[in-house]
C-alpha cells in the first residue's frame, strides 16, 4: 500500500497537519481524520455539491480533491463560516428564512453562497440560481434558499456601509 | 478507491521521466474532475497519479507580442472565464469553460483535462477547434504540436503516446470583425452532459453584412468532436442572415453520426445540430459586430455569472 | 344494526349483496356474525386471529387502528378497504 | 426574471386566536444545521469502528448457484463477510409495522438475496473491514456464480402470461382470495359504486385516455447509512438514518429473531427520506457484521447503490375514462397497473383510492394491479401512488374542460368533492378544503393575469392525499425556570421538532423558544410511528398538546397546595393560574419556580393514536414555455395552493409546498430510471438522473388555506405529501395550452416533447 503522506495546510484560518494515503479525498480526510463532519457526502462524484469547500477562495467539491493536493493551501469549510461566536449573515438568513429542511445540503449551499457574495453582494436571482446549480437540494424547492442568499447579500452590504461610515 | 502513489513534479522534464519510466502505469492529474471519478469507479486503473498543477508553465496564461495566446493546460475553468483576454479574444472557449459542471467543477477542471479525457461530448473541444487552438504536447522525444481538431481519435482515446502529455493550448491572434460561440443542448439548465453541442467562429466583412470565413465544430454527435467543414465553407461569402444560419445548420447535420443512448435518441441529436449551429452562428455574428462580448451575459439569456 | 359495505371482490361470499345489516358491538363480533351468515367471510379478512395485514377497516368513515376490538356503534357504517402506506 | 409576486399568502380561519401557532420562530435545531454540528448518520464515530461495503448483483434476474467468500475473508484488513446464510431462515411471516405490513421473508431477501437476485443492485454479500477501501477491494474477491434468467422491467410486460416469473410463492390476492397459479400480479384491487355501465350509456361526453409513467427515485441527498454495535451483553444498538426509529427497531428485531427490547435504535439527523427510509436495508446487515466481529460496523451507501438498491416509486400504466352529463361528472372508470419492484406490496392501493378522490362522481369503478418485476422493491414516495393517478385523471379533466369550453377551475368547482361526498372506495368525506383551494386559485393574481408570449401556456391541476394518524408519544419535563424539555419520537426531516414544540407552547401559554425539543431514541420515549403519511405535526403535535394538558393538571395541584385549596378551584388560561374564588394568581413561570418546594420535579406524558387525520387537498397553477425547436419545457411561474387546516409554522408549510412542487416538476420533466435491454439502470448518478437544480425552477408562490380539521384541537392537517400530486398534470395541461399537444407519458422530457410536436405537425400536413 502507498505510504502515507504528511500534509501541512490551513483550515478555517488555523494551521493544520495530517497524514493521508494518496488515494484519500479531501472530503474523507476532513471528515474522518480531522473530525470536520460538516462537509457532507451526497454522491462522492461531484454532482451534488454537499461537500463544497473553498480551496484558496474557490468553491470545489472536496470529494474530487485528493487530500495530498492541498499542501500549503487555504481551506474554508462550513465550520469556518461563523466567527467569534457570531453566525455569518448567510447562516442567520438561512435560519430566519427557513431555507433548510433536512439540512444535509445546507453546508454546501452556505459555502458556495459565501463565495458568490464575496464576489458580488448583490447578485440577481438568476445569478444566484446559476452559481448554486452545482448544489442540489431535494427538500426546499430552492425558493427560500435563493431569498436567504439575497437577504444575506443585503445584510453584508449594510455591514460594509456601516464600516465605511466608521 | 484503488491504491496508488502520488507525485507532483515541479518541471515538465520531471513529469516526463515519471510518465515514461519503463513499466510505469501512471495517469495525469490536472483538475481531477474526470480522472478521480474514473479511478474511484474502477473505470481506469493506475499505480501512480502525476499532479501537473505544480508545474508553473501549466498554470500560466500568456499573450505574445504578435497577439497570440498561450493557455497552460492545467488552468482551471474559473480562471479562463474570468480572464478578460480570453473573454474578448476567444469567447467560444470562455462560453464552454462557464458551463462545464457547476462552479465547483469549474474551480478545478481544466481544458487540457477536458481534451485528454477525449469524451465525444466534451464541451470545450468544439470551441478549441473553431478557435484554431493547437495542442502543445511534451514527451520523451521532445515537443510536438497537434491541431485541436486532430487530437481525439475515438471515445476516450487521443493522439498522446506513452509518456506524453499536453502542456498548453495556443491560440492565433484574435481577428478583427470575428466572433465565436459555443452552445450545447441539455435537459437541465446546468450540471448536465451535452446531448449535442456546437462551437462556431466567423468573420464578417467591414459592413458586418457578409460572412467572410467561418468554422463550425460539433460535440456529442460522433465518436469524437468533429468539424463541420462543408457547412463552414458554404457560409463564406453568404449574407449574415437567419436563412444562412439555418442553411449552415442543415449542412452541418451531414457530419452528425450520433448514437441513441440515455442522453437522447439519434434522430433527435441530428435535429439538434441544425438548431444549435443556427443559434450559435447568430450569437457569433452579433459578437463579430461588437455586441454581446461578455460570455456571462450571452444573447440566449443564459444567466449572468460572477464578475 | 350496523351497515357493512361489502367490497365487490367479496360479494362472491354474500351472493352479490353489496350492503349487509348486521349486529355486533365490535369488529370481531361483526365479522363473526358475517361469517355465520356468509361462511368463509372470516377466513378472507382475518389471519392468525388478527385483521389481515392487507386489509383496513373504516368505521363511520375513519380507518380504525384497533383491529378486531374496534368499537362498532348501533348505526355504524363499515367499509373493508386495502391497507395503505405513506411517506413524506 | 427577478419577479417577486405576492409570494406567500395565508388565508386564515376567522376564528383563529392563537398566540404561538402561525408565527415563524427559528427552528430549535437550526444553529446546529447551519454550522455543520448536527450529527447525521454518517457523522457517527465509535472507537474501533469498522467500515462495511455491500456486493450487489450485476444482473437484473439470476439464480445464485454459489457464493465463495474465502478469498475475501483472507484480504488484509477484512474482519468479516456475510451472506443471506447468516440471516435466520424466516418462513413467510408477516410483521405489522404500524404503517402497513411486510412479509419478513421478502424483507430479509431484499437485505441480502437468497436463492435469486431479482434486480440489478440487489445485495448479495457484505464485508466489514478496517477501511472502506479495504472493504471495497475485498468485494472484488467474492466469487458469485449466477445462472442468468430473463428480466422484465415494464409493468405491462410483467403482467403477460409468458413473462418471466419472479416468485413461485406469490399468488394474485383479491381481498383475501388467492389465485390458483403463482403470478407476478400479487394483488388485484377492485372498487365500484353505482351502476357504471348504465351510467356511461347515459353520458353525452366520454373521454378515455391511456397514460404511462417511469420509475422515479425519492432522491434524498443523504445516502442510506447505518452503524451497529452488538454488545457483548447481547444488546444491539443501531445509529441510523431512518424515518422511524421504532419501525427500524421492529424490522431489525423480527429479521434477526431477537426481542425488540434487545434493540435500541438511535435516530440520527436524517438527510431526507420522502418515504424511502422506512424499510430497512442496512440495519440488520451491520448488526450481523457487528455480532460477527464484536466491533461497531458502519455502512454508508454510494449514490449508485442508492439508485440501484433502494426506492424507487412504481412505474405505471393507467387508463382513465370519464363520462359527463352536461357539466357534471356522471361516470368514471380507471384501470391501473403499478409495478411493485422485486417484491409484492407496491403503491397500487392508494393509487386506486386517489384516482377519483377530488371529485363527486355517482358511478365509478377502479381496477388496480400490483405487479412484481425486476426493479428494486418500490418504496413510498411522498403521497405514494397519488401522483401517477392525478397525472392521468387531471389530464382527462382538463381535456373535458376544453371539450366543453369551460374554465378548468369552474369545472373542478362544479364537480369537487366536499363534506359528505363518498369516495369510490367507500368512505364519506368529513370537512375538507378542496373547494377553498379552487376558489383561492380562481382569485389568485396568477390565474387572473394574462400570459403573454409565443409557445407559452398555463395549466392547473388539483391533488389529494389521505394523511394518516398512527401512534405518537411525548414526554415533557418542567424546569424551575419555567422552561420545558420535550422528548418526542418522530425523526425531524423538515422542522417538525419546532412544529410539535409550538403546539406544546401554545398549550402551556409560553413562547416556542421556552420549549427545548429533542427526538429521543427508542428507549427514551414511548412508541412512535414513522415520520410519514404527513402525520407528525398532526399526531405528534397532538401528543405534545395532551402532554401539555397533563402538565397543567399537575401544576394546578401544585397551585392548590400553595393556596391551600382544592385543585378543582385552580383555573388555567393564557399562561396564568388563578384561584376560582379568591384573588390569587401565579404565572406559569412563577409556579414553576415553586417546583422543588411543592413536591419536586414534574414529568408529564401522553401517548396518542388519533383517528381523523382528514385529507389534504391542493391546487397548483403553472405557466410554461415550450421551445418548439428542442421540445424543452421551461417553468416560468408556479403557484401552489393548499388546505393546511392550521399552518403551525407557515414557513415550513410553505417549504413543504415548494419542495413537493419542485419534486413534482422534476418527475414531470426529466427524472426517470432508464433501463437497457438487460434491465440495467443506465443513469444511476445525480448527473444523469437529473433532479432539478436551482436554475431549473422559478420561485414557487404559495397560498395556505386554513380550513380547520375538526378532529384536531388546533385544526391541524398534514401538509407534507399533497404538494407533489398535482405538478405533473398541471404541467402537462400547461404544455397542451402552449402547443396544442397532450403529453401522456412521464417524464415529458425534451426528446419526447419534440417527438410529440413533430408528430402533431405531420398530422397537420
Amino acid at each position: 500500500m502507498a505510504k502515507k503522506r504528511h500534509v501541512t495546510t490551513t483550515i478555517n484560518g488555523e494551521a493544520a497537519e495530517f497524514l493521508c494515503e494518496p488515494r484519500q479525498s479531501l472530503l474523507e480526510v476532513l471528515r474522518d481524520t480531522l473530525g470536520l463532519t460538516g462537509s457532507k457526502e451526497g454522491c462522492n462524484n461531484g454532482n451534488c455539491g454537499a461537500c463544497t469547500v473553498l480551496l484558496d477562495g474557490v468553491p470545489v467539491d472536496s470529494c474530487l480533491v485528493l487530500a495530498v493536493e492541498v499542501e500549503g493551501a487555504q481551506i474554508i469549510t462550513v465550520e469556518g463560516l461563523a466567527s467569534e461566536g457570531h453566525l455569518h449573515p448567510l447562516q442567520q438568513c438561512f435560519l430566519e428564512g427557513a431555507a433548510l429542511q433536512c439540512g444535509i445540503c445546507t453546508p454546501g449551499f452556505l459555502v458556495t453562497a459565501k463565495a458568490l457574495l464575496d464576489h458580488d453582494p448583490a447578485p440577481s436571482e438568476r445569478q444566484i440560481r446559476f452559481e448554486l446549480a452545482g448544489n442540489i437540494c431535494r427538500c426546499t424547492g430552492y425558493d427560500k434558499i435563493v431569498r436567504a442568499v439575497q437577504a444575506a447579500g443585503r445584510k453584508l452590504q449594510e455591514h460594509q456601509r456601516e464600516q465605511q461610515r466608521t | 478507491m484503488q491504491d496508488f502513489e502520488y507525485a507532483a513534479p515541479a518541471s515538465i522534464e520531471e513529469a516526463i521521466t515519471l510518465l515514461a519510466e519503463p513499466g510505469a502505469n501512471a495517469r495525469i492529474l490536472a483538475g481531477g474532475t474526470d480522472i478521480l471519478v474514473q479511478l474511484r469507479e474502477g473505470l481506469r486503473q493506475t499505480a501512480l497519479v502525476v499532479d501537473i498543477k505544480k508545474i508553473p508553465e501549466l498554470g500560466a496564461i500568456a499573450v505574445a507580442a504578435d497577439g497570440s495566446l498561450r493557455l497552460g493546460a492545467a488552468v482551471p475553468c474559473h480562471r479562463i472565464w474570468s480572464d478578460a483576454r480570453l473573454v474578448a479574444g476567444y469567447p467560444a472557449v470562455t462560453d464552454s469553460a462557464r458551463i462545464i459542471g457547476g462552479w465547483q467543477i469549474q474551480g478545478r477542471a481544466s481544458l487540457g483535462g477536458n481534451l485528454c479525457n477525449s469524451s465525444p461530448a466534451a464541451d470545450s473541444i468544439p470551441a478549441l477547434i473553431v478557435e484554431k487552438a493547437t495542442c502543445e504536447i511534451a514527451g520523451p522525444r521532445g515537443r510536438r504540436q497537434v491541431p485541436a481538431v486532430e487530437f481525439c481519435t475515438a471515445p476516450g482515446k487521443n493522439v498522446l503516446e506513452r509518456g506524453e502529455f499536453v502542456v498548453a493550448l495556443s491560440f492565433p491572434p484574435p481577428e478583427a470583425r470575428a466572433g465565436s460561440r459555443y452552445i450545447r443542448f441539455i435537459p437541465r439548465n446546468e450540471m448536465d452532459i451535452a446531448v449535442a453541442g456546437s462551437g462556431v467562429w466567423l468573420r464578417l466583412d467591414a459592413a458586418g453584412k457578409t460572412v467572410e470565413a467561418a468554422r463550425i465544430a460539433l460535440a456529442a454527435v460522433a465518436p469524437t468532436p468533429v468539424a463541420a467543414t462543408e457547412a463552414a465553407e458554404w457560409l463564406a461569402g453568404k449574407p449574415a442572415s437567419e436563412e444562412s444560419w439555418k442553411k449552415a445548420g442543415e449542412l452541418a447535420r451531414r457530419v452528425a453520426r450520433p448514437i441513441t443512448d440515455l442522453r437522447g435518441p439519434k434522430e433527435y441529436r441530428v435535429h439538434l445540430v441544425g438548431v444549435l449551429v443556427a443559434r450559435a452562428l447568430a450569437t457569433a455574428a452579433e459578437r463579430a459586430r461588437g455586441g454581446d462580448r461578455d460570455p456571462m451575459v450571452p444573447a440566449d439569456g443564459r444567466p449572468s455569472g460572477v464578475r | 344494526m350496523a351497515t357493512v359495505h361489502v367490497p365487490p371482490q367479496m360479494r362472491d361470499l354474500t351472493a352479490g349483496a353489496a350492503e349487509v345489516e348486521i349486529d355486533g358491538r365490535n369488529l370481531r363480533a361483526v365479522i363473526a356474525a358475517l361469517d355465520a351468515r356468509f361462511p368463509g367471510f372470516q377466513a378472507r379478512v382475518v389471519v392468525a386471529g388478527r385483521l389481515s395485514p392487507g386489509i383496513a377497516v373504516s368505521i363511520d368513515h375513519v380507518v380504525t387502528s384497533l383491529g378486531l376490538i374496534a368499537r362498532v356503534g348501533e348505526t355504524s357504517v363499515i367499509h373493508f378497504v386495502p391497507a395503505i402506506a405513506g411517506g413524506t | 426574471m427577478d419577479r417577486d409576486f405576492n409570494h406567500s399568502q395565508v388565508i386564515k380561519d376567522p376564528a383563529d386566536r392563537y398566540q404561538v401557532l402561525g408565527t415563524r420562530p427559528v427552528r430549535h435545531d437550526g444553529v446546529d444545521k447551519v454550522t455543520g454540528r448536527a450529527v447525521y448518520g454518517n457523522d457517527v464515530k465509535l472507537p474501533g469502528l469498522l467500515h462495511g461495503r455491500i456486493l450487489r448483483s450485476p444482473h437484473a434476474h439470476a439464480r445464485i448457484k454459489s457464493i465463495d467468500t474465502r478469498a475475501a475473508e483472507k484480504h488484509p484488513g477484512v474482519f468479516a463477510v456475510i451472506t443471506s446464510a447468516d440471516f435466520p431462515d424466516l418462513r413467510t411471516k408477516t410483521a405489522h409495522l404500524g404503517e402497513g405490513a411486510v412479509d419478513l421473508a421478502h424483507l430479509a431477501a431484499n437485505c441480502l438475496a437468497r436463492e435469486k437476485v431479482l434486480y440489478r443492485g440487489h445485495a448479495v454479500a457484505a464485508v466489514a473491514a478496517r477501511s472502506v477501501h479495504d472493504a471495497e477491494a475485498a468485494l472484488a474477491k467474492i466469487r458469485v456464480e449466477y445462472e442468468r434468467l430473463p428480466a422484465v422491467t415494464w409493468v405491462l410486460d410483467a403482467m403477460a402470461d409468458d413473462a418471466p416469473l419472479l416468485h413461485y410463492n406469490v399468488f394474485t390476492d383479491e381481498m383475501g382470495r388467492k389465485s390458483a397459479k403463482p403470478s407476478n400480479i400479487s394483488q388485484h384491487l377492485h372498487f365500484e359504486h353505482g351502476d357504471v355501465d348504465k351510467a356511461f350509456a347515459g353520458c353525452d361526453i366520454v373521454v378515455e385516455r391511456e397514460f404511462r409513467t417511469a420509475s422515479v427515485h425519492q432522491g434524498y441527498i443523504e445516502p442510506h447509512v447505518s452503524t451497529a454495535l452488538w454488545n457483548q451483553d447481547g444488546h444491539l444498538k443501531i445509529w441510523t438514518s431512518t424515518q422511524g426509529a421504532f419501525t427500524a427497531r421492529q424490522q431489525t428485531a423480527e429479521l434477526l429473531e431477537i426481542p425488540v427490547s434487545q434493540v435500541t435504535v438511535v435516530p440520527c439527523e436524517i438527510g431526507g427520506g420522502f418515504g424511502g427510509k422506512i424499510a430497512v436495508y442496512l440495519e440488520p446487515v451491520v448488526a450481523l457484521l457487528s455480532r460477527k466481529t464484536g466491533r461497531p460496523v458502519k455502512i454508508h451507501m454510494t449514490r449508485a447503490e442508492v439508485f440501484e438498491g433502494t426506492g424507487p416509486t412504481p412505474g405505471s400504466f393507467l387508463r382513465v375514462k370519464v363520462g359527463m352529463k352536461k357539466r357534471k361528472m356522471h361516470a368514471a372508470e380507471a384501470w391501473l397497473a403499478y409495478d411493485a419492484g422485486a417484491f409484492p406490496g407496491g403503491m397500487i392501493g392508494p393509487g386506486c383510492m386517489c384516482v377519483f378522490s377530488c371529485y363527486d362522481i355517482p358511478h365509478a369503478r377502479v381496477d388496480g394491479y400490483d405487479v412484481c418485476l425486476n426493479k428494486p422493491k418500490t418504496q413510498a414516495y411522498r403521497a405514494p401512488g397519488a401522483t401517477h393517478a392525478a397525472f392521468a385523471m387531471e389530464s382527462v379533466v382538463d381535456e373535458i374542460a376544453e371539450r366543453l369550453g369551460v374554465d378548468p377551475i369552474d369545472l373542478r368547482l362544479e364537480n369537487a368533492a366536499k363534506e359528505g361526498t363518498r369516495r369510490v372506495d367507500g368512505p364519506v368525506y368529513p370537512r375538507i378544503g378542496l373547494v377553498e383551494t379552487l376558489e383561492a386559485a380562481k382569485k389568485h393574481d396568477h390565474w387572473r393575469s394574462r400570459l403573454e408570449g409565443p409557445n407559452r401556456g398555463r395549466g392547473v391541476a388539483s391533488g389529494f392525499w389521505f394523511n394518516i394518524g398512527l401512534k405518537s408519544s411525548a414526554t415533557v419535563h418542567l424546569n424551575p425556570d419555567g422552561k420545558v424539555s420535550l422528548l418526542e419520537g418522530s425523526t425531524d426531516i423538515g422542522g417538525t421538532r419546532t412544529s410539535v414544540a409550538m403546539q406544546l407552547a401554545e398549550t402551556l401559554g409560553i413562547a416556542a423558544a421556552d420549549v427545548h425539543p429533542q427526538v429521543a431514541d427508542t428507549d427514551g420515549v414511548g412508541y412512535t410511528d414513522v415520520t410519514g403519511g404527513s402525520r407528525v405535526t398532526f399526531a405528534t403535535g397532538l401528543a405534545a398538546h395532551e402532554a401539555g394538558k397533563d402538565l397543567i393538571r399537575q401544576l394546578c395541584e401544585r397551585a392548590a397546595l400553595i393556596w391551600e385549596c382544592a385543585p378543582d378551584l385552580v383555573r388555567f388560561a393564557a399562561g396564568v393560574f388563578t384561584h376560582a374564588k379568591e384573588k390569587k394568581s401565579l404565572t406559569f413561570r412563577e409556579l414553576a419556580a415553586e417546583l422543588h418546594e411543592t413536591g419536586g420535579t414534574i414529568t408529564a406524558r401522553a401517548t396518542v393514536d388519533p383517528q381523523g387525520a382528514t385529507n389534504g387537498f391542493g391546487t397548483h397553477i403553472v405557466d410554461v414555455e415550450v421551445d418548439p425547436e428542442t421540445g424543452k419545457v421551461t417553468v416560468l411561474r408556479y403557484t401552489a395552493i393548499q388546505d393546511a387546516g392550521k399552518a403551525v409554522h407557515p414557513s415550513y408549510v410553505e417549504g413543504q409546498m415548494q419542495g413537493g412542487a419542485v419534486q413534482g416538476i422534476g418527475w414531470a420533466l426529466n427524472e426517470e430510471y432508464i433501463f437497457d435491454g438487460e434491465g440495467r439502470m443506465t443513469n444511476p448518478t445525480m448527473l444523469d438522473y437529473r433532479m432539478p437544480t436551482a436554475l431549473d425552477v422559478p420561485m414557487i408562490d404559495t397560498v395556505i388555506v386554513e380550513v380547520p380539521n375538526p378532529s384536531h384541537p388546533f385544526g391541524v392537517r398534514g401538509v407534507g405529501e399533497t404538494p407533489i400530486v398535482a405538478p405533473p398534470a398541471a404541467i402537462a395541461n400547461a404544455i397542451h395550452a402552449a402547443t396544442g399537444v397532450r403529453l401522456r407519458e412521464l417524464p415529458m422530457s425534451p426528446p419526447r416533447v419534440w417527438a410529440a410536436l413533430e408528430a402533431a405537425l405531420r398530422r397537420e400536413e
